[in-house]
């Protein structure tokens, strides 16, 4: 088991061994990054691919299929298209800013792999106030899409960037709160310990997955949406809604820039998606303990795969909402309904205690209970809330 | 004797279980609210004779239990079988269940039929949980209850105001005799720390009637009270009358047989209580009771006042009879009494079925031909009643008690009224009989009266034969009835009717009843000849008189005039008090408030206002003077703040340094 | 030697984006040299080894209240009309000298008190689970006030924030 | 715990259900009125629980609250407080079905009838009298709201007339207890209930200060006897009980009445027994004039509420009888102590049951009124049993156990009362008897004038009791019978607690 | 070598006075609340170091009252910065030396 699932590990060791004892920290840190640049760059080629390929599929078409076999090297084109084409910059743009802000976007971004761990004994560093680390280097976008936004001095992209940061401000507080519970019952805000925390089994061989248990389960959901909406990606992607605003911040912007901005974007779906794979689907740990001899980075791997896939899905079949739902949509409903999730661990926790034969299904039973009424209710009260749908009088 | 006991609580219930069946019957299950009742009583008759057939045998069994506790110990009750209880089960029994039978017949045509059925189980309920309650709280209870159903029947045809109002008097003039009886009961539960008539096969009351003898006078005097409600005894007569605004089944049931019995009941039951002194308010009370009221009925001309009257007189009779000569005498006047006076009062029911509802016995007559049985089985009544020798009960059970009034100590005087008494009974009766069934009919409904369906006659011709056989079982010659009642055996001994003691008070009674019977029938065979509009001979002869004795003595405006207004006077100044006196107080106490809240209004204003506005005046100049370093500039104060700071820092340097 | 570089780096970080934020014309600039600063301040705070205050400093000054400041500039117009800017020079005046004079105590306080020229002590850990337990034991009350404080500050904002009813505004 | 959820399940779900949107009228009512009937299923589940064998207090949940004044959050029910607690519960179902088709506003309706039903568990259960204090006063303000929102065309003056009165004997207990709480000296000083009784009984509570000892005790007097209301404090009542709307007079009269009674026997018959002791023949006094002069003005009034009214202030007259006859230092005799048990035990039973037959009554002449349009004048009927058999033979029943029928629940608590007053107390007694004949009468005289003589063709179409308003009373009819045939299921509750009052006295 | 406590605090300093003088300086209210943002933040300088030099670090006093003062903060500007729209909507500017209307 060790051999294939320490090789990471490993190569890092010889690798930095050969270096004199003194620069070896700095060796394995450079060495941590190049190999986290590297595969989330991979990834970020893949995926775009995938995710047009998926998209094509999903829309009864064939997606990039010129370039290479099956289109797979469509990625290297874009990416020589991107490195070739000419840098724009509008004359009354403030140019610094302008300049700043896809590095602004993309740097710290970077920084958020710092703390993810892929795959047993394999994360960068082990924080011991991982998760705020990780929330504090993203909270750098939003002053990266304003100067974006602003920079370019023209009217959409200001727009864009607004919409963007009220989107981001509005998710961040779900996001934060539906992490919450997670840490509260693991104790713990270093990711490595959360991952621990779930490593057990259960039920004969069952992994205890955080999104086993009820709140675990409404947590992710409700990450999942946030993120999605922190990522500016589908059915939240008002920000750049073509259709409204031509591409938002992202209007003036091209080239090497442009990329940038699009890497950033992508890395930071990654970043949230690695998290939610952490806190809630067990990390690298398998899913049954039979499955243990399977190396852990691959399971890494595969929820992560299957959690970019629910994006694209997503993105596929849900239309765009309305600037007015989008910030109800938060508030409303996303925010009480996370603070209360907050009771329900809590609630778990304490009926953790109760000591009676067939206490576990009743114990599950009650706290689903507790966050599936709530979100009834506030389902009904939102639906109340909104605006009746629009009639359509000259489109019939 | 045991196992009868076990069962005893049956006789009460079947009837009880048969009335809360009925109340909830719907309107329409007419039959089977009757079956139930009747079925119900059939039951209670069935189980009251093996009683009595036990307690032939042996003394008195008892079978009590708790009803709930209350500090250290707790309230027993229970049920009694002794011959007074089984003679009186019986009686009550057969009477119910022979005028069940009857209203069959009587109330066919009412819309309340199953209700009527369902008040007259409720009814036999009580009343015979009454006979067996083994505690004076039980017998409160059953008490009340019979009460209850009396109301209810009274006023059974609530249409009709006078029925309401005669069913409500009823109800509050016994309650007033009640309370009387409460208060009694209370004092003697303190006294003897128990209910009990009877535990552990001793009796509960001697004890109590021996601790001293005005305690134990005065409880029986409070409890003589209720007797006094429930019996119609004076002054508290004025309910029965009224009450026969209920059917006739009711009245004979209720108001003649049973119910008003129950008072008589009572007192022979806490007999033991009864102190000389008592017993003597007993047998005066009883005496100008038996006059009084038989006085009235001379003059009545609805059929069934009469009757009641009469009934009010002959439970005077019962009271004199407890009085002088003990629980024997007068509960055996109280059997005879309740078979022939429910065979009158269901006779009278026959003639105003026949009658079509007509009750005016000036309006009637003639009717011996057109309701033969009817007037065969009135008049074994009437003769039962009157006292008419040998033949008929009445005769030896008012001989009873008339030799009880001659032997006794305290006066001679209620031995004369009672006498009288009896004239009167022979006059009013007979007078009855003749206006009725004699003569010819007075008007188009007495010339179309109809006899009764046998459903109703058989029941009549069943009280006949009763009224006069029950006679036979207590006439000096062979008291088995008294014997019964103490315990002890009989022997059939003629000579004891020809002794010097009771012969001539016999031959005294027959002879005033004779007189009576026909002078009676003297005026009114002549009389019932004519018009009915024409005035009774009697008040030809006495106008103002027979005004005041048909007036009933003016008792109920009497009582109108007193009682009643100021009853209501009362209640119009507790109203009066609350809403003027302590309502005032309260508005006066608003406004004192509000008057002191105006001075301190003004106060404020005057004083305290202008003090403070030449004090703000004063305070607005410094102000304004100082606020010219305010201008309103948050960077001004910030600067002000930096600089002090830089003082207070350098100060405490200089300080350290 | 490298922690004293480190320092004086984020130090020159830090108080540039001071001073550009207080005398740049440019709003926004401000606004986005402050939140430079801040994050200087942050990297201060980790190299104290104060790992949970820096953070914290990162996600609420640079992600909470730059952006509000910069949302504010945006919704005062601040970053187009500059009426301030011109006479921003003559009021220099008023405000150097004092923010001058308040640092010269402070640095000669400093610099008087010897007692204040010391190291570090070693192995200082501020280790998350213990700053829980102590916010949650010792420093319960607080927390709970500022959690009322917070919101109600929230309230607050919201209620100023509004729009006002329209009927001032022909008035205005 | 069970007791905290009792007394809190009511109140939060009031909140719960005031803060509906104003379009979820019906969904607040059916709220209400589940958890009322939850409080009922957790009462009934309390005296399940509950042990007859010992008189002292049960499911005790005790926590310092305010330590440096002496306040605590002390629970526990006793036989006294269990049965009050489930006519509590009891009523509360029974009044908001009463007022199930209120229409302007339900879902405040019944929100403040659940803080009111909150204010009585509190009330009830509480051993600390500023914990009491509080829910004695909770239970007030929804009760002003409720008569002065929903109440008849005078319910403005009625409602403050209600209010002002409460609220100035509440003053006035406040004060007293407060005071003594400043009187006694430091190592005695205490709001608990069963602490205070102890050093009473010790003797050292007022240990110089009979002056002071007086004013309190009469202040609390003041509290106490304005709520039950003793007379000459009554006149509040008769207003307050005829503005309000059904079911707020069921709740006032069914369990709000029985605060009062409850806290003589909670608070001024353990605490103060010397006292008591020393003003006993004034209010005996009172108390008899309580049984009277009510009964007799009912049987004065033209209107069918005020009557009821009345007649509720001379049933609880009957309470205060029992308690004053019973407040006789005796410690010689054990059948004088049997008096004082049979009273005690009696004032208990006669508050169940007056709950019960006091609501039941309410409730029909609160249909009389809504079927009459309004009208409940005493003359603006007749002969409705013609039309509406069903309604007059159950509200009959109801009349029959308030006037003190033997086989209904009225009786055993009255004969209790009358058995222990006659004997330590004659003469109040005696001069109490006419009252029961007066009840008589004016009961009577509503059976006479509504129900009996010809039905006027106005009438004719009167309904008769549908099936959900036979539902509705169906359970209260049922113990009326159960409880006056069964009184143990009452008196061995309270007994114990009795025994334990009498052995503290 | 590593940094003494004293440079830290003229650090402090230094960023204390550059916030004071820009917030008695510039006019506009923006400004001024940054400007004091700056003087927070100095003062929480102060009380970091302070910790991490004092004699009891593992009490974390200076932290915990960081901490408060970042949440107070946070509360602070976010109410500031309200107040300032708030107040340009009415006077449709944000020139802090046109708020007078306080004055006496």
């Amino acid at each position: 088991m060790s051999g294939l699932d320490q090789i990471f590990v490993w190569i890092g060791h010889r690798a930095a061994g050969w270096f004199p004892a003194s620069v070896q920290p700095l060796v394995s840190a450079v060495l941590a990054i190049a190999g986290v640049m590297a595969v989330f760059g991979t990834c970020f080629a893949l995926t775009t691919l995938a995710e047009r390929k998926v998209l094509g599929r999903m829309q009864n078409r064939f997606g990039p299929n010129r370039v290479g076999p099956y289109g797979l090297l469509q990625p290297l084109a874009d990416a020589v298209k991107m490195l070739t084409k000419e840098d724009i910059v509008p004359f009354s743009a403030d140019k610094t800013l302008h300049f700043l802000a896809p590095l602004v976007l993309t740097v710290p971004v970077w920084l958020a792999f710092a703390v993810l761990p892929f795959g047993r004994n394999m994360s960068a560093i082990n924080l011991d106030a991982g998760i705020l680390f990780f929330f504090a280097v993203g909270s750098a976008s939003e002053l990266a899409v304003f100067m974006a936004g602003w920079s370019s001095q023209n009217k959409y992209s200001l727009v864009g960037a607004m919409r963007a940061i009220a989107q981001m401000i509005s998710y961040e507080v779900p996001l934060v709160l539906s992490v919450v519970p997670v840490l509260m019952l693991a104790g713990s805000l270093e990711l490595n310990d959360i991952v621990a925390a779930q490593g057990t089994y259960t039920f004969g061989g069952l992994a205890r997955w955080n999104v086993f248990t009820p709140w675990g389960l409404a947590g992710l959901i409700l990450f999942l949406i946030a993120a999605t909406a922190e990522s500016n990606r589908s059915p939240f992607d008002l920000p750049e809604g073509e259709s409204e605003i031509i591409a938002g911040f992202l209007t003036e912007y091209s080239g090497f820039k442009y990329a940038l901005f699009f890497l950033g974007e992508y890395l930071g779906l990654f970043a949230v998606t690695g998290l939610a794979v952490t806190l809630f689907l067990g990390g690298w740990h398998a899913p049954f303990q039979w499955l243990e001899w399977v190396p852990s980075w691959f399971w890494f791997a595969a929820k992560f795969g299957a959690l970019i896939f629910l994006f694209i899905w997503v993105r596929a079949t849900l239309p765009r909402l309305r600037l007015d739902q989008l910030l109800n949509f938060s508030w409303r409903f996303l925010v009480p309904l996370s603070l209360i999730n907050l009771l329900v661990a809590a609630a778990w926790y304490w009926t953790g205690a109760w000591k009676f034969p067939v206490v576990a299904p009743i114990r599950w039973l009650l706290c689903a209970a507790l966050i599936a009424l709530p979100y009834h209710w506030l389902g009904r009260a939102l639906r109340g809330a909104m605006p009746p749908p629009r009639k359509y009088i000259y489109a019939e | 004797m045991e196992s009868i006991i076990q069962y005893l609580w049956l006789i009460p219930t079947a009837p009880l279980l048969a009335a809360g069946a009925g109340a909830l019957l719907p309107r329409r299950r007419r039959r089977l609210s009757a079956g139930l009742a009747i079925g119900a009583i059939s039951i209670s008759f069935l189980l009251s004779c093996a009683a009595f057939w036990a307690t032939l045998h042996s003394g008195r069994a008892t079978s009590n239990f708790r009803w709930f506790d209350f500090g250290t110990t707790s309230v027993q009750m229970g049920w009694v079988l002794d011959p007074l209880g089984a003679i009186m089960a019986v009686m009550v029994a057969l009477v119910s269940l022979l005028i069940f039978i009857y209203s069959l017949g009587y109330m066919a045509k009412d819309e309340n039929f199953t209700r009527f059925f369902c008040f007259l189980a409720l009814f036999a309920a009580a009343m015979l949980g009454l006979v067996i309650a083994n505690s004076l709280l039980l017998f409160f209870m059953c008490w009340e209850l019979v009460g209850l159903a009396s109301y209810l029947l009274i006023g059974f045809w609530f249409q009709k105001p006078s029925a309401a109002a005669a069913a409500k008097k009823a109800f509050i003039v016994t309650r007033i005799g009640d309370l009387g009886f409460l208060v009694g009961m209370l004092w003697l539960y303190a006294k003897a720390g128990t209910h009990l008539f009877y535990d552990h096969g001793q009796g509960c009351l001697e004890p109590a009637a021996a601790g001293g003898l005005v305690a134990s006078t005065a409880i029986a005097l409070l409890i003589f009270c209720g007797a006094v409600g429930k019996s119609g005894q004076i002054p508290l007569h004025v309910w029965l009358p009224d009450a026969m605004e209920g059917p006739t089944p009711v009245s004979a049931l209720i108001h003649a047989a049973t119910m008003v019995a129950a008072g008589v009941f009572l007192i022979a039951r806490v007999y033991p209580l009864m102190t000389p002194g008592a017993l003597q308010v007993v047998t005066w009370v009883g005496a100008l009771t038996a006059v009084f009221a038989a006085s009235i009925a001379v003059a009545q001309s609805d059929i069934k006042r009469i009757l009641a009257y009469s009934t009010v007189s002959q439970l005077g009779y019962m009271m004199m009879g407890l009085g002088a000569g003990g629980v024997a005498v007068g509960m055996f006047h109280l059997t005879t009494h309740a078979f022939f006076k429910a065979l009158l009062f269901l006779g009278a029911g026959s003639v105003i079925h026949g009658c079509h509802e007509e009750q005016d016995i000036r309006k009637m007559g003639g009717l011996r031909l057109r309701l033969p049985v009817t007037f065969a089985t009135y008049a074994v009544g009437m003769m039962a009643l009157s006292g008419v020798p040998l033949f008929f009960s009445g005769f030896w059970s008012k001989d009873a008690i008339l030799d009880a009034l001659h032997h006794w100590r305290g006066s001679q005087v209620p031995f004369y009224l009672g006498l009288l008494g009896a004239f009167l009974t022979a006059f009013y009766m007979t007078r009855q009989v003749c206006r009725v069934f004699l003569g010819k009919p007075m008007t188009v409904e007495a010339e179309h009266a109809h006899e009764s369906p046998p459903v109703m006659t058989v029941p009549l011709l069943i009280l006949a034969a009763l009224a006069v056989m029950v006679g036979f079982f207590g006439t000096p010659a062979w008291p088995w009835f008294q014997a019964y009642l103490d315990g002890g055996s009989a022997g059939f001994d003629l000579s004891k009717l020809m002794n010097e003691h009771q012969l001539p008070v016999m031959l005294l009674s027959t002879a005033l009843v004779a007189a009576g019977i026909v002078w009676s029938g003297w005026i009114y065979g002549r009389a019932s000849a004519r018009p009915a509009r024409e005035a009774d001979p009697l008040e030809v002869a006495q106008p103002a008189l027979f005004a005041c004795v048909q007036k009933k003595f003016y008792v109920d405006e009497f009582y109108d005039a007193t009682v009643v207004r100021l009853t209501t006077a009362f209640a119009r100044f507790c109203d009066w008090l609350d809403r003027v006196v302590l309502g005032g107080l309260v508005r006066a106490v608003c406004w004192l408030a509000l008057a002191l809240a105006r001075l301190d209004r003004n106060v404020d204003k005057s004083v305290v206002n202008e003090g403070f506005d030449i004090g703000t005046e004063a305070v607005r100049g410094a102000g304004q003077w100082v606020s010219r370093l305010q201008n309103g500039q948050v960077q001004r104060y910030l600067r002000v703040i930096g600089l002090a700071f830089c003082g207070l820092l350098i100060l405490l340097l200089w300080g350290c340094a | 030697m490298l922690n004293e570089i480190a320092f004086l780096l984020c130090a020159a970080l830090t108080l540039a984006g001071a001073v550009a934020a207080m005398m740049l014309r440019n709003l926004v600039h401000c606004a986005l040299c402050a939140a430079g600063a801040f994050a200087g301040l942050a990297a201060i705070y980790l190299q104290l080894d104060a790992e949970f205050v820096g953070f914290a400093q990162l996600l609420i000054y640079v992600g909470a209240i730059a952006i509000l400041i910069v949302f504010t500039v945006l919704l005062t117009r601040g970053a187009e009309i500059q009426p301030g800017a011109a006479s921003s020079a003559s009021s220099w005046w008023k405000g150097v000298p004092v923010g001058a004079l308040v640092l010269a105590c402070l640095i000669w306080s400093i610099m008087a008190s010897p007692s204040l020229v010391r190291l570090p002590s070693p192995n200082v850990h501020a280790p998350v689970k213990q700053i829980g337990e102590q916010l949650m034991n010792q420093f319960v009350m607080p927390l709970e006030t500022i959690g009322l404080l917070l919101t109600a500050a929230l309230l607050g904002a919201v209620v100023i924030g509004l729009r006002e009813p329209r009927t001032s505004e022909p008035n205005s | 715990m069970i007791l905290t959820i009792l007394t809190f399940l009511p109140l939060v779900a009031g909140v719960l259900i005031a803060l509906l949107g104003p379009d979820k009228q019906k969904l607040g009512r059916n709220l209400a009125f589940a958890a009322s009937l939850v409080a009922l299923a957790l009462a009934v589940v309390l005296w399940a629980a509950f042990d007859n064998g010992h008189g002292g207090m049960q499911f005790v949940e005790n926590d310092s609250w305010v330590p440096s004044l002496g306040i605590e959050y002390h629970l526990g029910v006793d036989g006294l407080g269990l049965l009050m607690v489930l006519l509590s519960a009891l009523i509360v179902p029974f009044a908001m079905l009463a007022s199930w088709k209120i229409e302007n506003n339900p879902k405040l309706y019944f929100s403040l009838a659940l803080f009111l039903e909150s204010g009585l568990f509190g009330t009830f259960t509480a051993q600390n009298f500023i914990h009491w204090f509080l829910f004695w006063e909770l239970s007030l303000i929804p009760a002003f709201f409720l008569i002065r929102i929903w109440g008849g065309p005078k319910r403005t003056s009625a409602a403050c007339q209600f209010f002002l009165y409460t609220m100035a004997g509440s003053v006035a207990m406040l004060a007293a207890f407060l005071a003594l709480y400043a009187a006694t000296d430091a190592a005695s000083r205490s709001f608990d209930f069963a602490q205070l009784a102890q050093i009473a009984h010790q003797g050292g509570l007022f240990a110089a200060h009979t002056t002071l000892a007086t004013a309190v005790f009469l202040g609390i007097l003041l509290g106490l006897a304005v709520k039950v209301p003793l007379v000459p404090f009554h006149t509040w009542l008769p207003a307050a009980y005829s503005e309000a709307p059904t079911g707020t007079a069921m709740l006032l009269t069914g369990a709000m009445s029985k605060m009062g009674v409850y806290g003589f026997l909670r608070i001024l018959w353990p605490i103060f027994p010397e006292q008591m002791q020393a003003w006993r023949v004034p209010l005996l006094a009172l108390a008899a004039a309580t049984i009277v002069l009510p009964a007799a003005a009912a049987f004065a009034q033209k209107d069918l509420k005020r009557m009821v009214a009345y007649s509720s202030i001379n049933h609880l007259g009957y309470c205060l009888l029992g308690i004053f006859a019973a407040a006789r230092l005796t410690k010689s005799s054990a059948l004088f102590s049997n008096e004082q048990a049979a009273a005690l035990n009696g004032v208990i039973l006669q508050m169940f049951n007056h709950g019960l037959t006091a609501s039941a009554l309410f409730y029909f002449v609160g249909l009389i009124e809504q079927r009459g349009g309004a009208l409940r004048g005493l003359d603006d009927f007749g002969g409705l049993r013609q039309a509406a058999p069903v309604f007059c033979g159950l509200m009959g029943i109801a009349l029959f156990a308030s006037l003190g029928l033997p086989g209904l629940n009225g009786f055993p608590g009255e004969f209790l009362i009358f058995k222990g007053a006659l004997h330590l107390a004659s003469r109040a007694a005696l001069l109490s008897i006419p009252g029961l004949l007066f009840t008589a009468l004016f009961l009577l005289t509503i059976l006479q004038r509504v129900f009996s003589g010809p039905l006027p063709s106005k009438w004719s179409g009167w309904p008769d009791l549908t099936l959900g308003e036979r539902l509705t009373v169906l359970p209260v009819m049922a113990l009326m019978f159960v409880l006056g045939l069964f009184p143990q299921l009452l008196t061995g509750v309270a007994n114990p607690a009795v025994l334990q009052m009498l052995k503290s006295f | 070598m590593t940094p003494s406590l004293n440079q830290y605090l003229v650090l402090s300093a230094l960023l204390f006075g550059i916030g004071l003088a820009g917030a008695l300086a510039r006019r506009n209210a923006v400004l001024v609340l940054i400007g004091l943002e700056l003087m927070l933040n100095a003062a929480n300088l102060n009380f970091i170091a302070f910790w991490r030099f004092g004699p009891h670090p593992e009490k974390l006093m200076g932290l915990m009252f960081v901490l408060f003062s970042i949440a107070i903060a946070a509360g602070e500007a976010a109410l500031g910065l309200a107040l300032v729209i708030a107040i340009y909507r009415h006077r449709r500017t944000a020139q802090v030396d046109r708020f007078d209307s306080l004055k006496g």
